[in-house]
């Protein structure tokens, strides 16, 4: 039974990253995207890892993919087909990826694991509360403090980027210096023809 | 402070004193004055040096002083004379000088020119008077980089260009040199002992055949490059005819002896065994530099080039002596260094006196030179007389010296080669009568010229400087001879162990 | 295993004082406000440079959390030499923060800087992949939000997403390859794996993946592309952060994991790695010999010397281990000067293609000088740093036996001479009719460059410094 | 343990989703879809770890918690992405992943 | 007896030199003038009587003359066995050397008072004259052979300076050029010969090299290329200096353009002293050349043999009055290497050598007493063409009766000097080689004929008309020449004077006899060439025209000097400068300097070439970053695999 649960659920995730990584509509790759984190999660569940399958709901399928969603409604018109991708591109990036599948996996599969055999530690959130917060060997406060610092700073980071100088918004200009703007002239908000002409 | 590294510190403090000096003329004054101090210096550590000898010192280096420097590379400051690097440490001394009068008119950020000149000559006494081949490498490179902005700043003509390939012709070599070194010193241990970059430590050394055959080459070679080795010459002609005067004259005077000195000390001295291997590969290469440059030099027209070429064509005799492995050859070879940096020093200071009343270097654009400035052009048909070997002059005694070692070989190929080698002096007699009759004499073919003045004082002090040293050397060579001889004693111990 | 106590947090002190200026300049920020530039800049550089201070107190070492995390005198001297660094960075980038520009951001930039320093902090000291990760992704996320600084300009924002893109690929990529060496050697943490590592499929895979990741951010051929759209997007000082710091603790940590946690497998990883140098070298110095762009050519430029760094690491030996250490103190100081420069120029002029440097020497001396002393640091001539510290890394890479890498090294030093002196000509040789107008820095960016000229030109001489590196490295080989 | 399925299996799918990633990655117009390769890349290296502590090595839970780290970074970095992309798309109206190429050679 | 003094005598001309070059400008022109004529009138006192101590005083030991070295110091050490001396040898050549020169120069240096007189660089000419006799000097009292070569140079330099010493005719600074440069070819041959010499026997010492039962005349037997030893290939190639310096043929072809030097530098140098340093150095190598390499010395046989015929013939058409006497100096030259080659060892057989060397005495007196008579009738008439000149017997009484007798010395008429050296070389020839035998005694014909050629074209004639009327010249010219003709005339055997008693090639005296059948027939084909020359010169007549008309080509070639200066215009111009300087300057430029170009050159073109891969596509670098990685691992699984 459980066999087949996971092939199902292999192939969802197989066929829907596909569908991820092809689909021309940008809403719908979001979605197959979600598609996937979710059957990824019910991988976690069936190796009873449910506080993980928990996490990779919330801020995976709950948090990320939302967040992704958010930014395409954001900067793209949904109802808006994207480019095909030239045959060139797909051909070698197809190859390489290709290469890579078939090279791994057949060095993985060609492996011989050993498992240790010890007795499984449980993975309730109770002993999972308890590693995070333990100092010894395989105790993971010091990751957990690290980590703490590191989504403060992507925060900062992310506000400093989205955050405009307050002082140089919504000013009126004539001339668009991209290379050094020295004045606030250059802050203005750009129309098409001159990011075109920026583009080329 | 020891003797030796005043040599150092000297000039280091004339740069400290020109970097703080307000106007040109105290530049130029401060220079004189470092530069006649070191050159006091230089002869005070030639009568020092005879002085020790004469006492019975006969260790192969005297003076030596040796502070650590990188402990774990076993690198240090080791400093040390013999007389063959006296001798240069002199003929040093004695272009600076001759070199800072030269540039009595340079008024053009005169400050940063001297600053570069003096830091160039810290560079080659640094050089000589180094025996760890590391503080050597520093020391040399210190000596080289300064060309590039003093032909690229107060050059003339395609300066950029010549100034470019020359630094990096140079520093190519240097580069494989570099290798080479570090050769040296990995492999310096065979002899079970700990690894060294000390020139007497490795001397004592046989580096193992094998390591030879790759080293000796990238040692030759990255000397040989700044000893204008062909095919690796061709930065000379453009580098010299581009720079400054006083810059052609250290340069070409001392700076490209580092290379014969080089090529003399570590590639033959520290590796004979494949030196002698090699030898007839070289021998070919420094054959036809030494006639190619002469020919080379025949059909040009720029008096910079025609002694640029003519340089090719005698340093290429320095390495060919330093191939045959006799005392007399290297006897000559060194003395060859000491001649043809007198001579091609006077040479390119006249070439800028010259230069700069004609404003012109091609040959014939000019004519007559002897009526209107009778002092400068007798003392450019002097130094064309010492150039072409002739008795009375240095490069007779270095010549002469360099042909009669190299006839000392019996091999026929050896033989071959210094017949080749020999031949120069008659086609040197070509193209230097050839420049000088067309430049000193016949009618004057420029109007203008005929209202050109003589020489001015300082200008007469370069000259005599260089006059009276290659006069001195050519009438009376034995003693310097003997200190040389005395000095290449162990190096010919290891060859007759061949 | 050693009993942690609260004693032992002082293994720590580096991160812990970054952590704890971090918090402090939120409560400044709190505070005082955005407002007072002045305040801010004066507490944020006096504050880093007590951080700076502590760092060289000497105070024991040892490890902590199980493992996880572990210092040595070797670690604790990079970390100095990173604060040195970022100090030197900071007095750089303050007169570029007071433009208008930057108001009101002057706060985030030191943050998140300070941040990505605590990243390699932890990445240098971590004694298990996790941390490791962990370490090198505080050190790239910010970093990708710094080169995206300018959020006006397109070139910045390119910067920030191709970093951040291609960094997530990297980092997914050394992923993959940890979760390898997870699977073949049952832990993640190094002393474990020191152990149970050996030569099979699945760590070699491992290690390369694992390289990959650090190659990225060392920028090697064929993982650099990023680097010079990256260093000309982004902020003068941000790039000149990114090819100094940011390298300087990859490669070094590069270099600890080779010698410690893939020890086993040293005769793949120099393959690996000789084929990377000699393609590294080459291709950095052949694009660079093309640019006209500052910041593009100091990528380039930067490409070049790691791959000379390789040399050091490839010797595997203790003497290779010391003398990459000196090299990147070095490397550190000459990038650091040459940057400066560069940024000062940019700040005061908004220039930054060589051609504008043409005439410098005449109009400002003081810089004209202290870029050569860079760019001779670069290029490896005496009597400034840069020569001992390649001549050293030739010296032990042929102590191993890697002649003709050597040679192909010392061949390439001929080609990055040449545009190393392409700049020196612009400022002394090549006449302007218009050259960039004299002009004088403020305090701080002469006390960077000062700080940074002091170090090129005394790290040669002393031979003491390298010495005491030596002492404190270690090499597979003893 | 999954009854019936070997880590071979398991691993084999997470490579192939990975490799799947990389090429979308290589071949996506949008750079928000490059973003979302990125996920699925960092998801089938979650999986990779997670099998691994289940089936080899039970006793400790490193994979479990190396995947729990790899999510809040995975999304630390996409905030951070999402706000870069966004600026740039306020830049030049278009996040085409070919348009961004101002700087080359 | 002490002869340490005889270092004074160069030394003297040298001190002389440094003052007037340094400071002789300086000062009034007459000072630099009676010093350097003070100095080598000293000089040749001192000269006489060391002869005088030498040969009456120290006489003879042991039946030979014995070499004396007063004087010798160490100047450069090579190695143990090669070392160069500076020192003073006199033996009974470098004793006739030592007067010779002091003579003729003293005779110049008093001359050019009156011939350079009003000249602007009358100090630099005296300066140069006292550098010349020094270093002439100099060569003549070397010890060894390097301080032969020494002062060998050092003479080639003089005579360079000297006849460029009108510098700014560019005739004369090509003659001098070429002067240099072909005596400089020729100095290589000896250099080498030195080298290869002191390789074989490992000295330089003439005592050494010349002792006939000495190490150094086996040494050199052995090892020989094409057939010849080692020591004669050595000899051979000293000779080809000793050739050029005394313009043996081929390398003649600058001594006739030598004569653009002032006349009484001719006189003194290529005419006199210099000139004849081939001939010293041969004869002071003798016993080496006779005993150790006898197919060397036939090589000087035929060399000298042929220049002095075909130096003769040249002689007869040349207008140049100068040219003339400068072809019959390359003539006489030619006699006297040809006695040498002719010579044996001592006693009777000696003869040659004997010969030479006394025709050498002779001859210096007599050539020198033509040229200066020429340079006296070139003062007076302003041309060096005999066409401008005639009856000026008339004006110059002094000069045609000095020149007429040195004419008559030159065409060997009893009892002037020259027949009695002349006598002993024909002898010496008769008893060696008829070949060379008949062709010295034509040749003795044409000398009589061009030289009365000469002699009636000058002085007899038709007068020309004069710019101004030609006088006799002054008290310091004709005092030269009186003193010159009286020494033309006792130089030979007219008191007795037997030059045997004092040289011979074994210094032991030998008794000269005059060989009547010889000489009879010699005087009889003198008498034949003038009277010819009186019959055509003696009045004017169209027959020399009608006569050269005739011979057409062969006189035109003679004209031209058989065209040989043209040769070596084509061999430096074209060959050396076109095929191998030109090329080989174009081939630094461009080949080997394009080398290094090029690799600059290629070093761009793959820069510019990959910029490409830096296409600024994120998904490129994403490409070329997994392809990296994975062609890594490929590559250390499948490819390097331990």
């Amino acid at each position: 039974m459980e066999q087949y649960i996971f092939y199902i659920l292999a192939s969802i995730i197989l066929v829907f990253s596909y569908l991820t990584v092809t689909s021309r509509m940008i809403l719908r790759a979001a979605v197959y995207l979600l598609f996937v984190l979710i059957a990824t999660s019910g991988i976690y569940f069936m190796l009873n890892y449910n506080f993980l399958a928990a996490v990779q709901l919330t801020v995976y399928a709950g948090g990320i993919a939302v967040l992704i969603v958010f930014s395409v409604l954001l900067t793209s018109q949904l109802n808006e087909k994207m480019e095909k991708v030239t045959p060139v591109k797909m051909l070698s990036g197809g190859l390489i990826a290709f290469a890579g599948a078939i090279l791994t996996i057949s060095t993985i599969t060609q492996y011989e694991f050993v498992a240790n055999g010890l007795a499984e530690l449980d993975p309730s959130p109770k002993a999972i509360g308890y590693a995070m917060l333990s100092y010894e060997h395989n105790g993971y406060v010091l990751p957990f403090e690290v980590i703490s610092v590191l989504l403060l700073a992507a925060m900062v980071g992310a506000i400093v980027i989205a955050k405009r100088p307050a002082k140089l918004l919504n000013e009126d200009a004539t001339e668009v210096d991209m290379s050094f703007p020295t004045s606030k002239d250059a802050y203005k908000s750009r129309t098409k023809e001159e990011i075109d002409s920026l583009l080329k | 402070m020891d003797i030796l590294s005043l040599l150092i510190v000297i000039p280091v403090l004339t740069l400290v004193a020109i970097a703080f000096s307000k106007s040109y003329k105290q530049v130029r004054v401060i220079a004189a004055i470092g530069s006649g101090i070191q050159l006091i210096q230089s002869f005070n550590l030639v009568w020092q040096y005879l002085q020790e000898r004469a006492s019975g010192n006969t260790a192969t280096m005297v003076f030596t002083k040796s502070y650590v420097w990188f402990e774990k590379f076993n690198i240090h400051y080791d400093i040390g004379v013999d007389g063959i690097s006296v001798a240069l440490i002199a003929l040093t001394g004695i272009i600076v000088s001759a070199g800072v009068y030269a540039s009595w008119g340079v008024k053009e950020q005169a400050k940063e020119f001297f600053i570069w000149l003096i830091l160039l000559a810290t560079g080659v006494f640094g050089f000589f008077i180094a025996i760890d081949l590391f503080t050597m490498f520093v020391f040399y490179e210190i000596a080289v980089i300064p060309m590039y902005l003093l032909i690229g700043v107060w050059g003339s003509g395609k300066k950029e260009y010549s100034a470019m390939k020359l630094t990096l012709m140079l520093m190519g070599a240097s580069a494989i040199l570099l290798v080479a070194l570090i050769g040296l010193y990995l492999y310096s241990d065979v002899d079970g002992g700990v690894r060294t970059w000390n020139i007497l430590e490795l001397a004592k050394v046989t580096m193992p055949i094998e390591a030879q055959r790759i080293f000796f080459p990238m040692a030759f070679v990255g000397f040989g490059a700044l000893g204008a080795l062909f095919p690796f010459h061709t930065w000379s002609p453009d580098g010299h005819a581009s720079a400054p005067t006083a810059v052609s004259m250290l340069h070409a005077g001392v700076l490209m002896k580092l290379g014969g000195y080089g090529a003399l000390r570590i590639a033959v001295g520290l590796m004979p065994e494949a030196a002698q291997e090699q030898a007839w590969f070289f021998m070919i290469l420094t054959g036809i530099g030494a006639v190619y440059g002469a020919f080379g030099a025949i059909m040009q027209t720029d008096l910079k080039y025609i002694n640029a070429y003519s340089s090719v064509s005698h340093l290429a005799m320095i390495l060919f002596a330093v191939l045959m492995f006799n005392v007399t050859a290297l006897n000559g070879a060194v003395m060859q260094m000491i001649s043809h940096g007198f001579i091609t020093a006077l040479f390119f200071s006249l070439i800028g006196m010259i230069y700069g009343r004609t404003h012109t270097r091609d040959i014939y654009k000019m004519g007559g030179l002897m009526k209107v400035m009778p002092i400068l052009a007798g003392s450019y048909m002097v130094a064309s007389f010492a150039s072409l070997g002739l008795p009375g002059f240095s490069a007779f005694v270095a010549e002469m010296t360099i042909f009669v070692g190299a006839f000392q070989n019996p091999d026929i190929f050896y033989r071959i080669t210094a017949v080749l080698v020999t031949s120069s002096i008659v086609i040197t007699a070509v193209y230097i009568l050839r420049a000088a009759g067309i430049l000193l004499m016949g009618p004057i073919k420029n109007e203008e010229f005929k209202e050109l003045s003589d020489s001015v004082w300082y200008e007469k002090v370069t000259l005599v400087i260089l006059i009276l040293s290659i006069t001195v050397v050519g009438m009376a060579p034995l003693w310097l001879s003997n200190m040389i001889t005395d000095s290449l004693t162990p190096m010919l111990q290891r060859f007759a162990a061949l | 295993m050693s009993i942690m106590n609260l004693n032992s947090f002082i293994y720590m002190r580096h991160e812990l004082v970054l952590v704890a200026v971090i918090l402090l300049f939120l409560l400044a920020e709190i505070v005082v406000g955005s407002k007072n530039k002045n305040f801010t800049v004066n507490f944020a550089a006096g504050l880093f440079l007590l951080a700076t201070a502590i760092g060289f107190l000497p105070i024991p070492y040892g490890e902590m959390f199980g493992g996880m995390y572990q210092t040595s005198e070797v670690n604790i001297l990079m970390k100095n030499v990173l604060n040195v660094g970022v100090l030197i960075v900071f007095l750089q980038s303050i007169a570029w923060l007071k433009k208008d520009e930057n108001e009101g951001r002057i706060t985030e930039f030191f943050l998140l800087i300070v941040s990505t320093l605590v990243g390699m902090d932890y990445m240098i000291s971590a004694g298990d992949f996790l941390m490791f990760y962990l370490g090198l992704e505080l050190a790239t996320i910010p970093m990708a939000a710094l080169a995206a600084y300018q959020v006006y300009s397109i070139k910045s924002a390119e910067a920030g997403i191709k970093l951040l893109l291609l960094a997530a690929l990297s980092s997914g990529i050394m992923l993959y390859g940890v979760s390898m060496l997870y699977g073949a050697n049952e832990s993640l943490y190094f002393a474990d794996l020191i152990q149970n590592l050996s030569n099979n499929p699945l760590n070699i895979l491992g290690l390369i993946f694992v390289f990959s990741g650090l190659a990225f951010k060392i920028s090697i051929v064929p993982f650099h592309f990023w680097t010079a759209d990256v260093y000309e997007g982004a902020p003068m000082n941000v790039t000149s952060y990114m090819s100094v710091i940011s390298k300087a603790s990859a490669a070094f940590v590069l270099m600890t994991l080779l010698f410690t946690v893939f020890k086993q497998l040293s005769q793949e990883w120099t393959y690996a790695l000789y084929i990377t140098s000699v393609l590294t070298m080459t291709m950095g110095n052949l694009f660079a010999l093309r640019q006209k762009n500052i910041k593009r050519y100091l990528a380039f430029s930067s490409i070049a010397q790691a791959g000379f760094i390789f040399l050091g690491i490839i010797a595997g030996s203790q003497m290779g281990m010391s003398t990459v250490i000196y090299f990147l103190a070095i490397y550190i100081f000459s990038n650091l000067a040459v940057f400066g420069v560069a940024g000062a120029i940019f700040n005061q002029t908004g220039k930054e293609s060589i051609d504008d440097y043409n005439g410098l020497y005449k109009t400002n001396p003081a810089l004209a000088l202290t870029m050569t002393f860079g760019l001779f640091s670069l290029a490896g001539i005496p009597p400034v740093a840069g020569f001992f510290g390649k001549f050293f890394l030739f010296t032990a890479a042929m102590e191993s036996g890697f002649l003709w890498l050597t040679v192909i090294a010392v061949v390439n030093t001929i080609i990055s001479l040449y545009y190393y002196l392409l700049i020196i000509k612009a400022m002394y040789i090549i006449p302007n009719d218009q050259p960039i107008e004299k002009f004088s820095s403020d305090f701080y960016m002469k006390a960077g460059l000062i700080l940074a000229t002091v170090g090129i030109l005394s790290i040669g001489f002393f031979g003491g410094i390298h010495n005491y590196i030596f002492d404190i490295s270690f090499g597979i080989l003893n | 343990m999954i009854q019936g399925i070997g880590l071979h299996e398991i691993l084999v799918v997470s490579s192939l989703m990975f490799f799947l990633g990389i090429y979308g990655f290589f071949t996506r117009k949008n750079l928000i879809t490059i973003l979302m390769s990125i996920e699925l890349i960092l998801n089938s290296v979650n999986i990779n770890f997670v099998a691994f502590n289940k089936y080899l090595y039970p006793n400790m839970m490193q994979g479990h918690f190396f995947s729990l780290f790899v999510i809040a970074i995975a999304a630390a970095e996409a905030a951070v992405a999402i706000a870069i992309i966004i600026d740039l798309f306020r830049n030049i109206k278009t996040i085409d992943v070919e348009k961004v190429s101002t700087m080359k050679n | 007896m002490d002869f340490q003094y005889t270092i004074l005598i160069p030394g003297l001309m040298f001190l002389s030199f440094v003052y007037n070059i340094l400071w002789g400008r300086t000062q009034a022109p007459k000072i630099a003038g009676l010093i350097g004529t003070t100095s080598i009138l000293i000089a040749a006192i001192l000269s006489y009587y060391t002869a005088y101590q030498y040969f009456f005083n120290v006489g003879l030991v042991n039946g030979t003359f014995q070499a004396i070295i007063p004087f010798k110091m160490e100047w450069l050490r090579f190695n143990d066995l090669l070392f160069i001396d500076m020192g003073v040898l006199l033996d009974p050549i470098s004793i006739m050397m030592l007067v010779v020169v002091t003579t003729i120069s003293s005779m110049v240096h008093i001359y050019s008072f009156g011939y350079m007189h009003g000249d602007d660089g009358f100090p630099r000419f005296y300066a140069f004259l006292s550098l010349f006799s020094f270093s002439m000097l100099g060569l003549v009292i070397a010890t060894n052979i390097f301080q032969m070569y020494v002062f060998w140079e050092l003479v080639g330099v003089s005579s360079f300076l000297l006849i460029g010493y009108y510098y700014q005719k560019p005739s004369a600074v090509s003659a001098a050029k070429k002067a240099f440069i072909v005596t400089r070819f020729a100095d290589f041959g000896f250099l080498v010969g030195i080298l290869l010499i002191s390789y074989i026997t490992g000295t330089f010492d003439f005592g050494l090299l010349n002792d006939p039962n000495g190490a150094a005349m086996t040494q050199g037997a052995g090892a020989g290329f094409l057939g010849l030893s080692v020591m004669t290939w050595a000899l051979i190639l000293m000779f080809i200096g000793g050739a050029g310096k005394s313009a043996m043929f081929p390398l003649h072809i600058w001594l006739p353009d030598a004569m653009e030097g002032p006349t009484p530098v001719s006189a003194l140098i290529h005419a006199a002293t210099m000139v004849v340093a081939g001939v010293y150095l041969v004869a002071r190598m003798f016993p080496l050349f006779h005993i150790a390499a006898p197919d060397a010395q036939q090589v000087v046989l035929a060399v000298g043999g042929f220049t002095s015929l075909f130096a003769a013939v040249i002689a007869i058409t040349q207008i140049d009055i100068k040219r003339v006497l400068a072809f019959s100096t390359l003539s006489q030259l030619g006699y006297m290497m040809a006695a040498l080659g002719a010579s044996g060892y001592g006693a009777e057989e000696g003869i040659g050598y004997t010969a030479s060397m006394w025709h050498l005495f002779t001859h210096a007196m007599f050539k020198a007493l033509l040229f200066l008579g020429a340079g006296s009738i070139i003062h007076a008439v302003h041309s060096n063409n005999m066409t401008d000149m005639g009856g000026l017997r008339k004006y110059m009484p002094i000069t045609h009766l000095t020149f007429l007798i040195g004419t008559l010395a030159i065409a060997g008429i009893p009892p002037f000097a020259g027949f009695f050296s002349k006598d002993e070389i024909l002898v010496a020839l008769h008893q060696s080689s008829h070949l060379w035998y008949w062709v010295e005694v034509v040749t003795a014909g044409l000398t009589a004929f061009y030289m009365f050629r000469l002699y009636f074209n000058v002085f007899w004639g038709e007068n020309r008309h004069y710019h101004h009327a030609p006088h006799e010249s002054g008290l310091a010219m004709t005092f030269p020449l009186m003193f010159l003709a009286f020494m033309a005339i006792v130089s030979g055997g007219f008191f007795m004077f037997d030059f045997g008693q004092f040289i011979s090639a074994n210094l032991v005296p030998y008794d000269i006899h005059i060989h009547w059948d010889v000489a009879g027939f010699s005087i009889a084909v003198a008498v034949v060439g003038i009277s010819v020359a009186t019959v055509l010169y003696m009045k004017p007549s169209a027959i020399p025209a009608k006569l050269a008309n005739a011979f057409g080509p062969l006189y035109k070639a003679t004209y031209n000097k058989f065209y040989f200066d043209e040769i070596y215009l084509f061999v430096t111009h074209k060959i050396v400068f076109g095929l191998i300087a030109r090329p080989s300057a174009w081939f630094d430029r461009h080949v080997v300097d394009g080398l290094m170009n090029a690799l600059a050159w290629i070093t761009n073109l793959a820069s510019n070439s990959i910029k490409g891969v830096q296409s600024g596509q994120l998904q490129h670098y994403a490409m070329s970053f997994v392809t990296g990685s994975v062609a890594l691992v490929l590559f250390l699984l499948y490819f390097m695999t331990r």
